[in-house]
């Protein structure tokens, strides 16, 4: 019955005016898009900027934990340097030495130093000299759940009797790792084989060639889980940065370790066994040919600054006779990395290293 | 059927009971009232929302007999045929009102089963439907569903038979009922109506998206069918009307935007050769629509 | 007479310059949608070259019967064996699945026959903001709500990561994908089909399920390969709630790393680019990437043997 | 009554046999079982949606204002904090990755459904193409590293918006040619037919008919393909997004941050206050999804109706 189909609203019908309509309201969105791409280069690049006011990108990638201390920077050198357009990245430590070897990127942020044997080769085959600078340090604590009451404190002896590789399945409950600890099962949490914390811990902990865990724990990237994963499991011991301790007290315990308990000032002055230095790397040649680079990292690394960004990061400041260490480092445009292939610095300690490499 | 009938109701189930009986009698041939009927139709009138398409349609259908609805395009014939088997509602907005008797139930009463009522009364649509699965489960479906407990088998290739279409179909019946031409699948859902053994066929143009032969075929479908069964058919083909039906009904609509309503009923014969009204002589002569 | 001639014969040559315009026409698009098909062919070469180049580096240090066979996966230790791997990929979209078919399809039957037009307008809509939902979110929810939610209730012994809660949020997540796509190939069935059904005395449901749904199927089993596709391939949920140990036969209550949740953990982790861990995301995602051929060259199979047109 | 039904005396037509035993009670009670299960099951995804949304709305409260829509993130002061540049990126995100994928998604259905002869070739593609929707993300992001940020960085900028909207238009492509080629393959052939009987060309046919026809299918495609594109983080983490930038994203070709991964650096931080920016993140995300979306929803109202 045609009046039937006809009383329906037009079934297949999209009318003429309304096609084009439709292609007037695309062709208006690309439009305006084209437009503000136009204006978008035009306004905001290089060409702005005038009255001494600095001007240009800079390209940061890397470490998503070192992120927020280069973020702090960043966002306090934009209040008085709107112009200067900064771009910082996380995708990862080795991203980010990718892309800061090939060039791509002026500084990278790094929570490990870059790599003797597989890293610093690709910057000099890309002409890509750098200064590696210590910003600040991020301590490893060793966690447990709120409710439990059997353990204050481990030793390092103790820790690499949970997590080293010949542990695996065997180091079951509490009472095998100390007699005087309950028969409960023991549920280990902690980084990702992938993680900077998850080397540096097993570096000074389990300290066998490999530098590995055992494999059967409950692993995660991301510490935040961490904490979720410990907080809600009653035989848990975990490790992860001191700062999500810190957050977390209310549902967390902190276990001191080899009788250290981690504070802000164990971890500075390295009476802590497990704090971790984190860097910046920034390129020499960006340093000449980067116009807004120097003032950048100039601001970056002030004596009234630097602290006060790792602060805002929620690490841990570094002493200050390393801070000027590393200041040096900078001004003196000391290029290449103080670290062994091994991943240790030059001379024992980060202080020396610096000190040795001029 | 326990609840109470309402007055009028009573009154028609009284009538065909007395039709029945009739019927049991072995009489009936005779033209008129002496006719079984098949279905008796009173006051039927057909909605899409607000908007009335059929008005105070009454007609009786007689039983084994085919009746043939014609008229203009538009005048609600398929409306009406719809009706007849509650298939009318299945679209949104659309109702009917007035009373489809069947034997001595009202369709429309409220205790009348859709599901049931379409059982009884089948339908054959314009364009042939045939369901996505084999050839064989497009017949067996409906009977299944409805609780068939005799030999399927036999059921399909008797319904198919019917149909005439067995001697093409019977080495293929696992195939998918798609592959068939538009005639074939026309007449497989015919085969798959008889298969649910329905007492009325309603068919809505059945053979105006078929080539001549066929349709010829359908319609040799239809003479074999009205032996056993009640047939409604609306058709815009007149000569098809007339080589076919024995009762004819002629809708039209007066003016435009009326609703469509029954203009004239009678025997096929006196339809197309001496029809009451002038409308009537001008459609069935072809001077227009 | 004469009139009507001269206007046919300039109709004429209107009309010859215009189909040589379309001719033209038909040309150039034609080569522009031709360009648009391959484009696909062109990302699978990026994708095969990218994963299979390093893959073959990575297999000139490991050997790729480990790889295939070896049931321990620690890349630190120098094992590589990627069953466990594909093992906590299955169970969390299998468990997945199972969520999301029974119903994603039970809703694109109500969004199509049942629920009222007015109704179904906002529905289904509202469904499809489940499909954006930033995953990460789906996988904090994972973590910190249905977890704790199992352990308070029907498994008190499960483990803070668990494969049984991130199978069952990415079965949230696909709900969306398997039901609007399905609801469309649903609502595409002819209405005629439907009253050839109810003409025959079958109820709404018969109808609904018996005829409309396998008249549909094509467009079903489409539906659910996207679904199971989307949920191979999903990332942040397993990273985020079903942790990154690789765990070979363990219950879904345990905690196990998926093939994505690898992927990514390197990714954005420190190992060096040249360094064999590194190469093996490839050799990881290589076999991802023969998973779903797999399952889509079965799906094909099916889809082509089983479509119907109406 | 549906008994009563039953027990109405029948006249079985000429063919007689056996009669038709089917239970009218058992078959409504199912009938009445499986509305209610359908039911139910279409509000389970929208239970959790809502469970979900009531989670974030309270965790975001705190920070939930217009300020936090106007602010950049602060990592010195996070309670000052906001989302503004991430915002704008992923508007910026989400319009040209709608630019790219849409008009090369609908050409690449048009062309395997209406014109591909070679039915190897042909089917090849189809496999291809179904099999290009379960490679993860992750690895789009590397292959997006590698053609656009590296091969291509002359035309992209590098790390640009651009580069991210093109890395997830080849994510999202799957998802648009499976969902139009589903609703081209629904119009029945009469309809071509149709076409051509009057002397349209191919185009002309596909333009006035089958592209308006498959526009309701097509778009739920889109809609979903733009949901995810705008929900993902992982690939455009590997592509450069910013974290953090000191601008806003005004053109093509400039640095961007992102939603999606302005939540995630905000969920993996120790601080509570980060959380709640996390939660205030997704509530203004889905916000947006919703926006985008209601235009295509609109579009897909006004045109689907039932053949």
């Amino acid at each position: 019955m045609a009046w039937n189909r006809d009383g329906e609203k037009g079934v297949y019908v999209l009318s003429r005016i309304a096609r084009s309509r439709l292609l007037t309201a695309m062709s208006v969105l690309a439009l305006s898009l084209v437009l503000a791409a136009c204006g978008g280069s035009a306004g905001g690049g290089e060409g702005g900027g005038g009255g001494g006011q600095i001007s240009g990108t800079i390209n940061i990638e890397g470490s998503s934990t070192v992120q927020p201390i280069t973020q702090a920077a960043a966002e306090l050198f934009r209040e008085e340097n709107p112009e200067a357009r900064i771009e910082v990245g996380g995708a990862g430590t080795s991203d980010g030495f990718e892309a800061f070897c090939q060039g791509d990127t002026q500084i990278s942020d790094a929570s490990r130093p870059i790599d003797v044997a597989e890293e610093v080769p690709v910057c000099e085959e890309n002409g890509v000299e750098f200064i590696e600078i210590p910003v600040a340090y991020d301590g490893i604590s060793i966690v447990v759940n709120k409710q439990n009451d059997w353990a204050t404190d481990v030793t390092s002896e103790e820790l690499k009797t949970m997590w080293e590789p010949a542990a695996e399945g065997k180091i079951t409950s509490w009472s095998q790792v100390r007699s005087d600890w309950p028969d409960r099962e023991l549920s280990l949490y902690g980084p990702g084989t992938e993680s900077g914390t998850y080397e540096f811990f097993n570096e000074f902990i389990v300290g066998n060639e490999e530098e590995v865990n055992r494999s059967d724990y409950e692993a995660s990237e991301d510490d935040n889980v961490l904490v979720q994963g410990v907080s809600g499991d009653e035989n848990a011991l975990g490790y992860f940065g001191y700062s999500y301790y810190v957050s977390n007290r209310d549902t967390l315990k902190l276990l001191s370790l080899d009788g250290v308990k981690p504070t802000e000032e164990t971890i500075r002055s390295g009476e802590y066994l497990l704090s971790r230095p984190l860097f910046i790397y920034v390129s020499t040649d960006a340093l000449k040919n980067n116009k807004a680079v120097k003032p950048f990292v100039d601001f970056y690394l002030s004596e009234q600054n630097l602290d006060r960004l790792v602060q805002a990061a929620k690490y841990v400041t570094l002493p200050s006779s390393l801070s000027q260490e590393s200041r040096a480092q900078y001004e003196d445009r000391t290029t290449g990395t103080v670290f062994t292939e091994a991943g240790e610095p030059k001379g024992g300690d980060l202080e020396t290293a610096l000190k040795q490499s001029k | 059927m326990e609840t109470e009938k309402t007055g009028r109701e009573r009154k028609v189930s009284e009538v065909s009971r007395d039709q029945r009986d009739a019927r049991k009698k072995g009489d009936g041939a005779a033209p008129g009232d002496g006719l079984t009927l098949g279905m008796k139709i009173q006051d039927l009138s057909a909605f899409y929302g607000s908007f009335k398409a059929v008005t105070d349609v009454s007609i009786d259908i007689q039983a084994n007999k085919v009746t043939a609805l014609i008229g203009p395009s538009g005048c609600g014939k398929s409306t009406f045929i719809r009706c007849l088997n509650r298939m009318h509602e299945v679209i949104p907005g659309a109702r009917a009102e007035g009373h489809v008797m069947l034997g001595e139930q009202d369709i429309y009463a409220k205790t009348s089963d859709p599901v049931v009522i379409r059982r009884r009364v089948g339908m054959v649509f314009q364009k042939p439907n045939p369901f996505s699965k084999s050839i064989y489960e497009n017949v067996a479906w409906g009977a299944r569903i409805n609780g068939y407990r005799g030999d399927m088998d036999e059921l399909v290739e008797r319904s198919l038979k019917h149909a005439a279409l067995w001697e093409e179909v019977k080495d293929r019946l696992k195939e998918s009922g798609h592959g068939l031409s538009g005639g074939q699948q026309q007449r497989l859902c015919i085969a798959r109506t008889l298969a649910v053994e329905p007492e009325v066929i309603l068919m809505d143009e059945p053979a105006s998206a078929l080539d001549p032969v066929s349709t010829q075929k359908i319609e040799d479908t239809m003479d074999q069918l009205k032996q056993d069964y009640t047939v409604v058919i609306v058709t815009h083909n007149m000569q098809q009307a007339a080589r076919i039906s024995d009762y004819t009904g002629f809708f039209y609509i007066e003016n435009m935007g009326d609703p469509g309503q029954l203009w004239e009923f009678d025997e096929t014969e006196k339809m197309f050769s001496n029809p009451e009204r002038k409308e009537t002589e001008d459609y069935v002569t072809g001077r227009f629509g | 007479m004469a009139i009507r001639a001269e206007g046919t014969r300039s109709g004429t040559d209107a009309w010859k310059r215009n189909s040589r315009a379309r001719e033209a026409r038909e040309r150039v698009i034609k080569v522009f949608l031709t360009a648009c098909a391959y484009l696909s062919i062109f990302t699978t070469f990026g994708i095969v070259i990218v994963l299979f180049e390093e893959t073959l580096r990575f297999f000139l240090e490991v050997s790729v019967v480990e790889f295939l066979t070896s049931t321990r996966w620690a890349p630190t230790q120098g094992d590589f064996g990627v069953l466990p791997l594909v093992y906590g990929t299955l169970v969390a979209t299998i468990i997945a699945i199972a969520v999301a078919l029974p119903i994603g399809l039970l809703t694109a039957i109500y969004l199509s026959e049942y629920a009222p037009s007015g109704l179904r307008q906002w529905l289904k809509p509202a469904l499809e903001i489940l499909a954006g939902v930033p995953t990460v979110v789906y996988g904090y929810f994972a973590l910190t709500f249905i977890t704790p939610l199992f352990r308070d209730s029907v498994f008190p012994g499960i483990e803070s990561f668990n494969a049984i809660s991130a199978g069952l949020i990415m079965g949230v997540m696909i709900i969306p994908t398997v039901a609007s796509v399905s609801e469309d190939a649903i609502f595409a069935v002819p209405r005629s089909l439907r009253e050839g059904a109810y003409a025959l005395g079958a109820t709404k449901r018969e109808t609904a399920t018996k005829v409309v749904l396998p008249a549909a199927l094509s467009g079903i089993v489409a539906a659910v390969i996207l679904g199971i596709s989307r949920a191979i391939g999903e990332t942040m949920i397993v990273t985020i709630a079903m942790g990154a140990q690789a765990n070979w036969f363990g219950s879904p209550l345990e905690g196990m790393q998926a093939m994505t949740a690898y992927i990514v953990q390197v990714v954005g982790g420190e190992t060096p680019r040249e360094s064999v861990t590194y190469k093996s995301i490839f050799a990881v995602g290589s076999a991802l990437f023969l998973m779903t051929l797999v399952l889509n060259l079965v799906s094909y199979w099916f889809v082509r043997r089983y479509r119907e047109t109406y | 009554m549906a008994q009563g039904s039953t027990k109405v005396e029948r006249q079985t037509g000429g063919a007689g046999g056996p009669d038709f035993k089917a239970s009218m009670a058992t078959r409504y009670g199912l009938d009445r079982a499986f509305t209610v299960l359908v039911t139910v099951a279409s509000l389970v995804g929208i239970a959790v949606l809502a469970v979900l949304l009531v989670d974030v709305i309270r965790d975001g409260s705190t920070m939930l204002s217009l300020e936090f829509l106007a602010s950049f993130p602060s990592q010195i002061f996070p309670e000052n904090g906001g989302i503004y540049p991430a915002l704008i990126g992923s508007v910026w995100l989400l319009g040209l990755t709608a630019l790219i994928s849409v008009p090369l998604g609908l050409g690449a259905a048009v062309y395997l459904e209406e014109y591909a002869e070679d039915k190897r070739i042909n089917r090849i593609i189809e496999i291809n193409i179904s099999n290009l929707a379960g490679v993860p993300s992750v690895i789009y992001g590397l292959l997006g590293l590698g053609i656009f940020v590296q091969l291509l960085a002359p035309v992209t900028g590098g790390g640009s918006v651009l580069t991210g909207a093109l890395t997830l238009s080849l994510l999202i492509l799957p998802v648009i040619i499976v969902a139009t080629r589903e609703a081209l393959r629904a119009i029945p052939g009469a309809i071509r037919e149709g076409g051509y009987a009057l002397g349209a060309t191919k185009w002309e046919v596909i333009w006035s008919h089958l592209l308006p026809m498959a526009l309701p299918g097509a778009l739920t495609g889109i809609i979903l393909a733009l949901s995810r594109a705008i929900g993902e983080a992982a690939p455009i983490l590997v592509v450069g997004v910013s974290l953090y930038q000191t601008y806003a994203t005004a053109g093509p070709f400039d640095g961007y941050m992102a939603l999606p991964t302005q939540i995630y650096d905000w969920i993996s931080r120790p601080q509570q206050i980060f959380q709640d920016s996390a939660a205030a993140g997704i509530v203004v995300a889905m916000a947006v999804l919703l926006l985008a979306n209601s235009f295509a929803i609109w579009l897909r109202n006004r045109y689907q109706q039932r053949s």
